[in-house]
């Protein structure tokens, strides 16, 4: 299951839908908005996505970690919108029967997450400020 | 053909920008036309997306598909 | 922060205590009971533990992630007693600014959770016996 | 010396067994006791822990340490 929300993220929700009695491992991944981003302070952030391809990509990512690992369940909820600092901005829970798999599930569904759905933040300062965060590299397998 | 723009270029440019291509052009050409009205070196970080998906430069662009700029994202 | 409990383990709750302004990354995993181990059927588990050891693994290995990793907080929460099928038998949440040391943090406390702290379950199956799993190496780093 | 048992030997031996052991006893003599009384098998792949701590076999026990087997451990 994959989603874009403008809505609070019930992490809990999400990692006990995760469950299940053949599963001996769960694990959950929350991004959250950081304070700081080395000497720069973030009052709030603002996300936007390309909404239809980021439905898209997350849905292959899913597809892509069910493809390798014998997981059970598979969730990640994006947030939109403007968050605060402490906000749940991203959860993605796995579950499988061992927990190598697991691990190596949520780290591959996060780092996948991270670098190809187009999504996007703005970190906004406390001087009213505003900079969209481009750092990463050009996205996408080109 | 009506291009999509996200983040830091939808600041420069607009939601979107219109750019005329010729039958039988590539993302390398759509690429040309965009780098006239989008900042440059944001555009070179940039991907192309044809239908949702990431677009090589050799990939035909036609009318009726749905072209957007990918700048670097920040998801997560 | 490591505990031993008989109660059902409230992982949202340590999960929310793990969250920090400071962090962007908050990791958590879930043992749960699980209703088949190849082909043996367990329909409740027994954990004991012999404590006093236990608690003093668990705080070495807390101690041991912080020394590794800039982890914000880990906590570690083992249950003890009878267990049904589903149950959340140890939960283990660490936070940190970023992302890749959340994974690798939570995975070496896992690890060594499992590798090191004198817990011991009993697989009780249907038709009403019981068994201590003692499938892992010899413990400790002898 | 009173010897704490866990899981499996606990249900061969009870909570705990008595072994004698003379002045400057090491793990080593520890366990050959031990083997008189618990099962050989599993006692081979326990470990021994001295005032909780996993102990090599060189290592002195004195009277008045908390000794314990640890047989392989299963939690998580």
């Amino acid at each position: 299951m994959v989603r874009l929300t403008r809505d609070a993220i019930d992490f809990a929700a999400l990692t006990n839908e995760a469950r299940h009695p053949h599963c001996g491992a769960v694990a959950l991944f929350l991004g959250t908005v950081r304070d700081l981003t080395g000497e720069h302070v973030t009052v709030f952030l603002d996300y936007d996505a390309y909404a239809p391809m980021a439905e898209k990509k997350l849905a292959e990512i899913e597809a892509t970690v069910r493809a390798r690992w014998p997981v059970r369940e598979v969730l990640m909820v994006h947030r939109l919108g403007r968050l605060a600092v402490g906000d749940v901005s991203v959860a993605v829970v796995v579950s499988c029967p061992h927990r190598a798999e697991a691990f190596d599930a949520l780290r591959f569904a996060v780092d996948a997450l991270k670098e190809l759905v187009p999504i996007w933040k703005k970190e906004n300062g406390p001087d009213g400020t505003g900079e969209w965060v481009h750092q990463s590299a050009k996205p996408g397998a080109t | 053909m009506r291009v999509l723009l996200f983040a830091a270029l939808r600041d420069a440019a607009g939601p979107s920008v219109d750019v005329n291509l010729p039958a039988g052009a590539t993302v390398r050409d759509l690429r040309a036309e965009l780098a006239r009205v989008l900042p440059a070196a944001l555009l070179a970080r940039s991907a192309i997306a044809v239908n949702h998906e990431y677009a090589e430069d050799a990939r035909a662009v036609r009318e009726g598909d749905e072209v957007a700029v990918i700048p670097p994202v920040s998801g997560g």
